[in-house]
């Protein structure tokens, strides 16, 4: 099947669903749908099309919205499901029923984006560490780190 | 002067002072051994060739911080490495090198001291075992289960094979085992698949790859030793290293036929013949992978006991078609 | 499968020259283009700051000692250099201001003692009789 | 009886902090689970303040075994975001030094198996005979472990004629004696009864778990970023994805080796077809607001880059998707119901490289086995105290 058929059937299959389609490239198809739809839309894309792997869920800050993208890939193509949720409400489905290996990226998502998953198997932080302070989040972009100045004895330079 | 030869003969030779430098050696050798079949250099720059690399080692932990596990049996923990370090001294002491007389039973060589040494070389495992355990540390007791667990394979084909050449000779004596073998060395060449099968276990009672696996690093850290630090590791590495002498004496004391010609030729024999031994050992270890712990008891159970039993067999029709 | 499978390998190896060398004492060569330890040639430098702003590791540090005689200071911090020899590709300058050198035994106990520094006047480049396209925005300090 | 051993975040089985929490049964694991964060260095937060350049530095850094192919990853997103085609014989040269990292990183891996299967004389062996594509890279590149040989538009290094036919050389030795390896490895009883039959994830659990690389295609799945989606020069090279169908440790070993054959194949067609002409075209240093995805197979499997830019000459996100963390889940499946034995083989299996976390310590009381959780700062007050208070060594007896 190639990219634009796919993308045809998507369009079709997914048709109040799919809020925007691209196809920047050769086996990249983006595709934006709403948050309550993302279940059923990665759901679709697992069972009708293959789409088993997920190689990684990516968070981006946009300032007022935090926008998730799922990497789906089968060995034709790749598709990424993109989600917008709000920064006031920031509360997205899990899939790691539908993809039982998406755990690890949901919990890392959760630790450096501070959005809740919902219905997430196993909830406990992952790369932060355990004495981490509550409501600090290392990827939202209002969260700078502050480099503590580096002690060499005798100064820099 | 008895009291003075006596003396000299636990403190110098074969005693402690010739134990403590032989077994670094042999363990210098073991391990010049295992690299050079490894193609790399082992200890180099340490006294001439690495000699003094072993006992550099040695002065190295003595030297080191001593910790007891708070939660250890500090009585127990500490006393072990002695006492370890003792029966196998004491298990050196029966290996007939120096100072047997064969018609007149002594104090290191009486009938039935083959059946002693045997049990004095089962003692140090015990110890490890209560080393591991009294550590409290959980790498260690894993360690200490697998130790036991260990001895119930290798043991019983250890025992037999290494009493089948002593059956031949008709003796409970290592010294007339020896010398029965001396007079003649044909005899020794029946007993090859003993000698093999008592080469394998004595393997896995020094705990050496491929039977390394109560003190496997990467499976769990340094299993019965992981508590242990300075002196006591150093006592306990002394142990180990004299156990290898002691062991591959007895191998070849057994099958190699002995150490004859008093004290200087006795002791080139007994070099000689307790370096090939332990050659052969570094021969195994650096031939094989680490096996599992129930692989071990496969292998000793379906593979070591029936060779045992049936080398037996062979001695004992041997010894029916002799008489 | 077959038991002792590695023998003749061990036994082959075992009176051959070890593999390893006898390293403190004897040393291996280093390839010809290795990349050890980052020096300037302050003859050569513009102080265009090229390399300071591509370090990864910021580890080039430039600072004015005299405005108007333009000399200016550089110290390469080698405790934080991770030898990427990004500044060497940066300089615009041809030759090559910045350049490696092939040393890497540099460990030291004091991290001062890792520290290089230079204290130069500025280099003006006459210009070439053709007029360079590339290394010249390259060249423009950075304000 | 049940209990808890913690293998990690300090263990000889793990040559980096992870830790791995067994509840065990005797010699058997009945549960596992992992705890990642004692190495975290928040590489991406670090990529949003540096510039495309420096970042090709950083993301190499990410790993010391596989850091071309993070570099590799990154640059090949970062020239879709410029626009920028890079050369053909600068192309050429970056895929094969990726080739032969990934020869490197099996080999290393080959190596590490032997070692935690307690065979060291194989370890020695395959180490040794590593060293010769260690040396050649460090001919190529000018290094031995962080090639730096990405440029964004092409490599910094091109190779000439005398280095090609030493390449060629080496590759010849080393294709005889991964023959022997091969060999080795099937034929010696005591490595083979360790490796086979352990760590089994059947087919159906490696694609639910979303594993990547040697450890899926151990279990018959034949993903391959190379294959699937060619990037770059790989459409015009003959290879073939190795896998295998047995679906444990030993599988993993012949579909690594199967796959170092395959790249000796592939790094031999390159050097015969290596085009002429310039290595690399000048980047500009700002690259317009968009996204790309970059996919490459890594030595452990697929590395995934997700790159925004939003116009400056700082990348706005910059998301790093390592093949190990894909791995992980998998992992706990391999390791339930294994023995305790089999945990470094296991988990090596995977390959690991574990390059997400931070620092805590678990102390564990050995009277009541209650756990308390220690932060560094506290630890190394600790620490200060207890030497402030000690004995001076200068006093302390010598033994003898």
């Amino acid at each position: 099947m190639t990219d634009d058929e796919l993308i045809e059937k998507i369009r079709k299959d997914l048709a109040g669903q799919a809020l925007e389609v691209l196809h920047p490239d050769r086996r990249r198809i983006f595709l934006k749908v709403a948050p309550e739809a993302l279940v059923s839309a990665v759901r679709l894309l697992r069972d009708a099309y293959g789409f088993t792997h997920l190689s990684t869920i990516s968070g981006v800050d946009k300032g007022e919205t935090f926008e998730i993208l799922y990497h789906l890939a089968t060995t034709d193509t790749t598709v990424h499901v993109r989600t917008e949720i709000p920064k006031s409400h920031p509360h997205v489905e899990s899939i790691t029923p539908i993809i039982p290996g998406a755990i690890l990226y949901e919990r890392e998502l959760q630790d450096m984006f501070g959005l809740s998953i919902d219905h997430i198997p196993d909830p406990r932080p992952l790369v932060l560490p355990d004495g981490w302070p509550a409501g600090n989040y290392p990827l939202r972009k209002d969260w700078k780190f502050e480099r503590p100045e580096e002690i060499i004895p005798g100064g820099k330079s | 002067m008895a009291v003075l030869r006596t003396l000299l003969y636990l403190v110098v030779y074969p005693g402690l002072i010739f134990l403590f430098f032989y077994s670094t050696f042999c363990e210098w050798f073991d391990r010049k051994v295992y690299a050079r079949l490894q193609n790399r250099m082992g200890p180099t720059h340490t006294g001439k060739f690495g000699l003094l690399q072993p006992i550099a080692d040695f002065v190295k932990l003595l030297a080191k911080e001593d910790v007891v596990p708070e939660a250890a049996d500090k009585g127990l923990f500490t006393v072990l490495p002695i006492v370890g370090l003792a029966i196998v001294s004491t298990a050196a002491l029966l290996l007939p090198v120096w100072n047997f007389d064969l018609s007149a039973p002594g104090m290191t060589s009486f009938s039935g001291d083959i059946i002693v040494v045997l049990y004095l070389l089962s003692l140090p495992t015990l110890i490890l075992f209560l080393a591991a355990w009294s550590s409290t540390n959980l790498f260690s007791t894993i360690g200490g289960t697998r130790v036991l667990t260990m001895l119930f394979g290798y043991e019983v084909p250890l025992f037999l094979s290494v009493l089948s050449p002593a059956i031949l000779a008709n003796s409970w004596r290592l010294a007339q085992i020896a010398a029965f073998y001396q007079r003649r060395p044909l005899l020794i060449l029946p007993n090859l698949l003993g000698f093999l099968i008592a080469v394998v276990a004595v393997q896995a009672k020094l705990e050496r790859t491929p039977f390394d696996i109560p003190h496997a690093e990467t499976e769990i850290v340094g299993g019965t030793f992981t508590e242990y630090s300075g002196k006591k590791l150093a006592l306990f590495r002394l142990m180990m290293d004299i156990e290898l002498v002691v062991s591959s004496g007895l191998l070849a004391a057994v099958f190699l036929g002995g150490f004859p010609g008093g004290a200087l030729l006795g002791f080139v024999s007994f070099a000689i013949k307790t370096l090939f031994v332990i050659f052969l050992l570094a021969l195994l270890r650096a031939m094989t992978s680490r096996i599992r712990i129930d692989q071990v008891i496969t292998l000793a159970w379906r593979y070591l006991a029936p060779l045992a039993v049936l080398q037996l067999l062979i001695v004992i029709l041997l010894k029916g078609f002799l008489s | 499968m077959k038991i002792a499978a590695f023998l003749p390998e061990l036994v082959r190896h075992l009176f051959k020259k070890p593999a390893t060398v006898d390293y403190p004492f004897k040393k291996l060569e280093v390839p010809e283009h290795f990349r050890g330890t980052p020096f300037l040639r302050p003859e050569r430098c513009i102080v265009c700051r090229a390399c300071e702003r591509d370090c990864p590791a910021e580890a080039i540090e430039i600072a004015t000692v005299n405005e108007a005689e333009k000399t200016f200071r550089m110290v390469i911090h080698n405790d934080r250099c991770i030898h990427c020899a990004q500044c060497v590709d940066s300089c615009p300058t041809d030759p090559k201001a910045m350049d490696m050198d092939i040393l890497f035994e540099i460990a030291d106990f004091d991290r001062h003692k890792l520290k290089k520094d230079w204290v130069y006047a500025r280099a003006v480049i006459k210009p070439k009789p053709a007029p360079p396209k590339a290394p010249a925005p390259e060249a423009a300090p950075k304000p | 009886m049940k209990f808890q051993i913690p293998i990690g975040p300090q263990h000889p089985a793990l040559k980096e902090p992870i830790s791995l929490r067994m509840t065990v049964e005797g010699e058997i694991i009945r549960d596992a689970d992992i705890r990642l964060g004692y190495n975290h260095r928040g590489v991406e937060k670090l990529a949003e303040e540096r510039n495309w350049t420096q970042n090709i530095y950083l993301t190499e850094r990410i790993c010391g075994i596989c850091s071309h192919s993070h570099t590799t990853c990154y640059v090949q997103g970062v020239e879709k975001l410029m626009e920028l085609a890079p050369p053909r014989r600068g192309l050429y040269i970056r895929y094969l030094v990726g080739e032969l990292e990934r020869v490197h990183s099996h080999l290393l891996w080959l190596g590490v198996a032997g070692h935690e299967a307690g065979f060291d004389s194989f370890f020695m062996y395959v180490w040794r005979d590593r060293e010769i594509v260690m040396d050649l890279l460090e001919m190529i590149s000018g290094n031995r472990v962080h090639y730096a040989i990405n440029a964004i538009g092409g490599v910094r290094r091109d190779i000439d004629d005398a280095l090609t036919a030493k390449i060629l050389e080496g590759i010849a030795t080393l294709k005889k004696r991964s023959e022997y390896y091969l060999q080795l490895g099937a034929n010696e009883p005591s490595f083979v009864a360790r490796l086979a039959g352990v760590g089994k994830l059947p087919k159906e659990r490696a694609i639910a778990l979303c594993a990547v690389g040697p450890t899926t295609r151990a279990s018959g799945v034949a993903i391959d970023v190379r294959k699937d989606d060619p990037y770059a020069v790989y459409d015009e090279l003959d290879f073939k994805v190795a896998t295998a169908d047995t679906c444990d440790v030993l599988g993993r070993v012949v579909v690594r080796v199967l796959e170092v054959f395959e790249s000796y194949k592939m790094i031999e067609q390159m050097l015969h077809s290596l085009p002429d002409g310039p290595v690399a075209v000048k980047a500009p240093r700002k690259a317009k607001p968009n996204e790309v995805v970059s996919r490459y197979e890594a030595p452990r499997g697929e590395n995934i880059h997700y790159i925004k830019s939003n116009g400056s000459d700082k990348p706005e996100r910059l998301k790093v998707r390592a093949p190990t963390l894909g791995n992980y889940p998998a992992t706990v499946e391999m390791l339930k119901n294994g023995f305790i034995a089999d945990i470094p083989l296991i988990f090596a299996a995977i390959d690991p490289c574990i390059c997400c976390a931070e620092r805590a310590v678990t102390l564990v009381n050995a009277r009541n086995g209650e756990e308390s959780i220690t932060s560094f700062g506290d630890l190394r007050r600790r620490a200060l105290a207890g030497h402030h208070n000690a004995p001076l060594k200068g006093n302390a007896v010598w033994p003898f």
